[in-house]
């Protein structure tokens, strides 16, 4: 009884069909990394940081590298950075990954209810916090946990915000890992995605307002470039020429769908910018000095009055969309093996082993301190509670910071609360 | 003081916390160098600058989102949306983000951010000039949404809304932005000059949120109302000659609910008259309080008077629209009730 | 006949609907090779190719917008927003667009789309993964707005969804996709197998739509739940021993408002039990209605029990969360007012 | 009393401000049109119809135009059209142009509540109506009227739409000019901006999800292009390869805000496309036969499968925004006598008559017959009723088509209403 519709009217031309992109690889399948079209390290020019919008065409169809196969940075993009700044970054890299292998533990022994770690990725976050001052402000997604570990906040906070307990610093409200912090120039994270990056051009024309010297840094993944958030922000940084970074991490995934779906097949995403009149990068998100490098260029930028930045960071998710996925439904189980940008940690490593500056020995004995630091850290966040143990926020707290005054509304309900 | 229309009153508020507040920022679609759609911004960016007034893009969700970012860097954004019905591209931005920033931050960010918009119908705007969306606020906690009904008012209550550390839904009724409006579409137009309500201090003052006014004391019945139906059921009263006690909300959520339980229970029954859409409106809120807090006091079931399920027309605007004469059938079949 | 959790159920539907009509087609983010987060389009794009079911870009405004423009060239849009929690990028497409294109059009073009979402608390999903946005749907004219309580009524009304010629919210309560649930999340998870209500057709059937269900006959009260609630609702009622008559709404509107004062009129007390936020929530509407046509049978005042209105907390979900605790307590008020 | 913010910390840079672009001319200042970047007729070249979006990067930074000075057609655009559907164009533009004409008066005679003119800018919508096939489906703003008188829409119909009358076609629903017509193609006008605009191409996608061959056409005017529906659309039309031609009507102005403030003051428009891979012209909308000649050009990609065109076309908002705006506050008055690109009707005048197929006095009673047939409309659909004389469609009637049955509560309301 299936309804059919009539055959389409007679036409010179063929029958139209659906386009759906497809990614490169399936489970089974191996991915064929070459539509990533990469360039050599070095290859790609360095334009003057007062380049004109259209100026940064090229660049967003090739990707800006420092480090070559070799360990060694080459090429306009060194950043030429002090060896103490990279071993810096190094711990951070490292520490944010370590943190998130041990997070994920205590989500799987029911600690907490969630878990979003970011390996493989940790180069743009830890990378771009050192090239940013403290006082600039980021708004980040739940996968920039390296911006807060760049930055010094201390472990336990984030702990307790993961445990939702007694020191929760928002109190059990949030899903994990949606930290907040002004003291460090952290945005509150928003479960819905995307909505931060305007809010960021928002902050970065008020510090234009104010004639402030300080810099926003927006934040949002390759899928979520879709979202009609992105396109305001755009605009308005464009129109208004806000000191604003917009980064966007291109981490090739967003939950099962590939960066295809996303509209990366027919143009890169730093190509979006370009179109509307900001100057864009396309840059390799896992090699350290790039990002630090590219950082530094959008931040010089803003703070001298020229406008916004568009950085796409090329990298890969190298772990599960979240505790809640299952990877290997969709994607092929080795891809961040065979992925060609490597792992940002092995290759800051690398070069600065090359420098002479690092050796697998620190490495293991870095390794080692900060597994002690992380350890001590989760003992004392448990000392306060978890989930599981129910050591959280009292429910009464559920009603204040709705409004800045509690209304007679809320008073009466915690009351029927209470009982 | 001065006589002022509504929208001079609108435009003195925010004249007056430009010039008190470095961090007030006004900003929206035409509301900078032309002074909006409905002239309510004129001249405040020649005298504040482009720094501080300036026109936006055409999009609604983006606007809103850099008030909230603006809010979070410390300034007060006054932003104006040309139109209440324009308003849903906004509503992620206004919902899940500046209605919960200070909640899901524990008090780190916060969002003081104020959404003006003109609503309401009785100008032949058709279905996308006439809206009255105030129930999609109100159902939203951590949002204050308020509507003024007269110049006096429209002036404290924005002043007030812009001093506020949470984010204001502030409706302005157009078809009372150059006069009162009684309901009688048919008869001339009366404009706010010598109206007592109209007489503004040109200074700073502000009426309170969460307080509502009774603007017509009675005792037979009460009758809760905002924006331009306040009017609308001043008109009823007086041509049905009960004696209602006629209630402007101002504030619609927070409420003012003292004020109207000791209404209720003095008169023992309750008509309430709004010109959204009736399912889910804010009537349907104000019906279930009324009935929770006075049941025992009720004579007579709490009537909503209210637009249609239907978008608002064009060409039967007047069908739509809750005039004096429907209003004033509900007082009476309220007053038979028993 | 077979048993089938809730998502098999719906996934059912869908099935049955791609096979018999070539006009439906199914997508949104992670439905095509993935088979969606909770798994509810497992295995569609197998079957029916890539055009008929494929995965989106994030982009909520974007789908609801593409699946109107498909409604207009005449498919059945079957859409997945993948928490109700994100449904607000798309409100202006659905509720200017959706709703309106066949009234502003006169019947010239329509959006027979039908727009799924999973809703409700209850898995520890903080505030932007636990919402129940419904009264936000049934204040628009236009639409229309269903959630089902168990796999049988979820895929027939699925089904008649899919095949009404209006724009349908349809609203999953996700706490029930695998499972009843009594109330108590201290108590082991109770699968769907073995339940009567888990007992579902293979084939094509439906649930009309408009019709509510008494799920449990009763003379004491009369209790108006939907979704999650109404199982909560039955364990109060357990619980208390109060003899409640018990009303699945199903859909919520438009409304089967018979069956509501039929039963009002007979019990003379009346408990609404939501998840959603109190404030201008469905309840009210529901409350207002209930007093309007029942107003001289109530014996008590008609009680809403609800979410608070406050986000949906995280770690003190279960303090928010409408249990049967509360639930009945407020049974037994109502039995002792009088 | 006034609150004055700390003095931002000491920076090596020099304070921020924020950038609010400003229109190059305003009442009393004439304005400078340079800003326009014009390519003289001819100068462009015509890319492949399957050309790659990214190989569409200089036609957006250029200006495709055929007509030169002279009125003569030179280029690789010229589409060599026959004389006789030119002056097709030609008549459909004249009678869009006397039809507004005459229904200005009409409004001002409070005849109808509201009007919107498209003065200036009939060459866009026409031209691309003669290039499509009449079952393709048009998803217009309220200013393309053209698309309607070009596919041959009664008069009568448009003015009892106008008049809100008893023989209006969406029953008194919408204001003024919300036409709507599916046999002719025209999809139902929203009052919100940008809306329709990715609904063409859900359209476009059915169309190719069910093999048929039509296609889509979607347009939006240069301020609405901020809009976030106009993302969802380049992002769809962009993943999907939607049969869609996505026209951009870049006539300056959006109400009293200048092109600038949408952001067409770093990038043009048309490079929007580009940027998501999407290809892309930016062409003379006052040149009726490169108005024809993209238009062909689009709709032969989109029928060939190889996806979507994006066309900005650059024209003039010759009047006043609507019936309730006055443009002499925010522009000078004669900004459109000084418009570089001239008035496209005059101009395919000229064209028809360097050919030889037009004359003045060919004009002058094409004119005349055109107005006595609007005049007769108008008196027809005068007999109708008008929203003055109050015969419009019962007010019952306000209950109909919210659902497609009517349901109990509104049946409730109807009666309520009729007492
Ligand atoms: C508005 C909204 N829609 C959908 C989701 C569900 N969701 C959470 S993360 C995610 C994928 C995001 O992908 P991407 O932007 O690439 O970021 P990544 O996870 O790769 O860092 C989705 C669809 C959401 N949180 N918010
Ligand atoms: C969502 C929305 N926001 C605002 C408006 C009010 N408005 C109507 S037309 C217009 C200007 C549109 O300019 P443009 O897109 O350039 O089109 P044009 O009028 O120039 O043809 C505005 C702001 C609206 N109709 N819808
Ligand atoms: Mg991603
Ligand atoms: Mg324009």
């Amino acid at each position: 009884m299936a309804r059919r519709s009539p055959a389409p009217p007679a036409s010179p031309y063929a029958p139209l069909h659906l386009h759906v992109p497809e990614p490169p690889g399936r489970p089974g399948r191996e991915t064929d990394f070459s539509y990533l079209n990469l360039s050599p390290a070095g290859a790609v020019r360095r334009p003057p940081v007062d380049a004109r919008p259209a100026d940064t065409g090229d660049i967003v169809e090739s990707l800006v590298r420092v480090l070559d196969d070799d360990g060694r940075a080459v090429g306009p993009w060194d950043p030429k950075a002090e060896p103490a700044l990279l071993k810096q970054g190094l711990v951070a890299m490292l520490k944010t990954r370590l943190f998130d292998a041990r997070m994920l533990v205590a989500q799987r022994q029911k600690k907490m209810s969630f878990y979003m770690q970011c390996l493989g990725e940790e180069a743009v976050a830890v990378g771009q916090a050192l090239a940013l001052n403290p006082d600039d402000m980021c708004f980040p997604t739940y996968r920039q946990q390296g911006i807060l570990v760049a930055r010094g906040y201390p472990l336990v906070d984030m702990m307790c915000q993961l445990f939702s307990n007694e020191r929760d610093p928002v109190k059990g409200r949030q899903l994990p890992v949606m930290y907040t912090s002004r003291a460090h120039g952290f945005f509150s994270i928003s479960g819905n995605l995307g909505t931060q990056y305007i809010q960021a051009v928002g902050w970065a024309m008020a510090s234009a307002i104010k004639g402030d010297t300080r810099i926003a840094s927006a934040w949002v993944g390759d899928g979520s470039t879709a979202e009609s958030d992105f396109h305001s922000a755009l605009t308005f940084a464009a129109v208004y020429r806000a000191p604003v970074i917009l980064n966007i991490v291109n981490n090739q995934w967003a939950i099962s769908s590939f960066q295809g779906i996303a509209g990366g097949e027919a143009a890169t995403f730093a190509a979006r910018g370009v179109g509307i009149g900001i100057a864009s990068l396309r840059v390799d998100g896992n090699d350290f000095l790039a990002v630090l490098s590219a950082s530094r260029w959008a931040a010089e930028r803003a703070r001298r009055g020229l406008g916004p930045t568009l950085v796409e960071w090329t990298t890969y998710r190298a772990g599960a969309h979240s505790t809640s996925d299952d990877p290997s439904k969709y994607r092929p189980a080795d891809d961040w093996k065979r992925f060609p940008l490597g792992d940002p940690v092995e290759r800051l490593k690398k070069h600065l082993t090359v420098l002479g500056e690092w050796s697998d020995a620190e490495h293991e004995r870095a390794t080692k301190a900060l597994e002690a630091e992380i350890a001590a850290a989760q003992k004392e966040a448990e000392s306060y509670g978890t989930l599981a143990s129910g050591h959280v926020h009292d429910a009464s707290t559920m009603f204040e910071d709705i409004y800045k005054e509690m209304p007679e509304h809320l008073a009466r309900q915690r009351r029927e609360l209470e009982g | 003081m001065a006589t002022m229309t509504m929208i001079q009153a609108l435009r003195s508020a925010m004249d007056v916390m430009l010039d008190r507040d470095e961090s007030v920022v006004v900003f929206g679609e035409d509301v900078g160098y032309f002074g909006g759609v409905f002239r309510c911004t004129d001249g405040l960016q020649a005298k504040y600058g482009t720094s501080r007034v300036f026109d936006t893009p055409i999009a609604e969700g983006g606007l809103v989102g850099v008030g909230i970012g603006m809010g979070a860097y410390g300034l007060r954004p006054v932003v104006e949306v040309q139109f209440a019905d324009y308003i849903y591209p906004a509503y992620d931005q206004i919902v899940s983000e500046a209605a919960r920033i200070r909640y899901r931050s524990a008090g780190d960010f916060t969002a003081p951010m104020t959404i003006r918009m003109p609503c309401g119908g009785g100008i032949y705007g058709g279905q996308t000039h006439s809206q009255s969306p105030e129930a999609l606020f109100t159902h939203v906690c951590g949002l204050r949404t308020v509507m003024p009904s007269n110049p006096y008012d429209a002036k404290g209550l924005l002043i007030a809304s812009i001093e506020c550390d949470d984010p204001v839904i502030f409706l302005e009724p157009k078809r009372l932005y150059n006069g009162p409006f009684d309901g009688h579409h048919d008869r001339p137009v009366v404009p706010w000059t010598d109206h007592p309500l109209a007489e503004v201090p040109e200074g700073h003052y502000t009426v309170p949120l969460e307080s509502a006014a009774v603007v017509r004391p009675g005792g037979d019945l009460t009758v809760l109302a905002y924006g331009t139906m306040v009017w609308v059921s001043e008109t009823a009263a007086g041509e049905t000659g009960i004696d209602a006690e006629i209630i402007d909300l101002r504030s619609l959520w927070p409420l003012d609910l003292a004020t109207i339980v000791a209404s209720v229970e003095k008169t023992g029954r309750c008509v309430i008259v709004h010109e959204a859409t009736r399912t889910s409106g804010f009537g349907a809120e104000l019906a279930a309080l009324v009935q929770e807090h006075c049941f025992y006091h009720l004579e007579a079931p709490i009537a909503r008077v209210t637009g249609w399920d239907t978008p608002y027309p064009h060409a039967q605007e007047w069908a739509y629209f809750p005039g004096p004469a429907r209003v004033g059938a509900a007082f009476r079949r309220a007053m038979e009730a028993q």
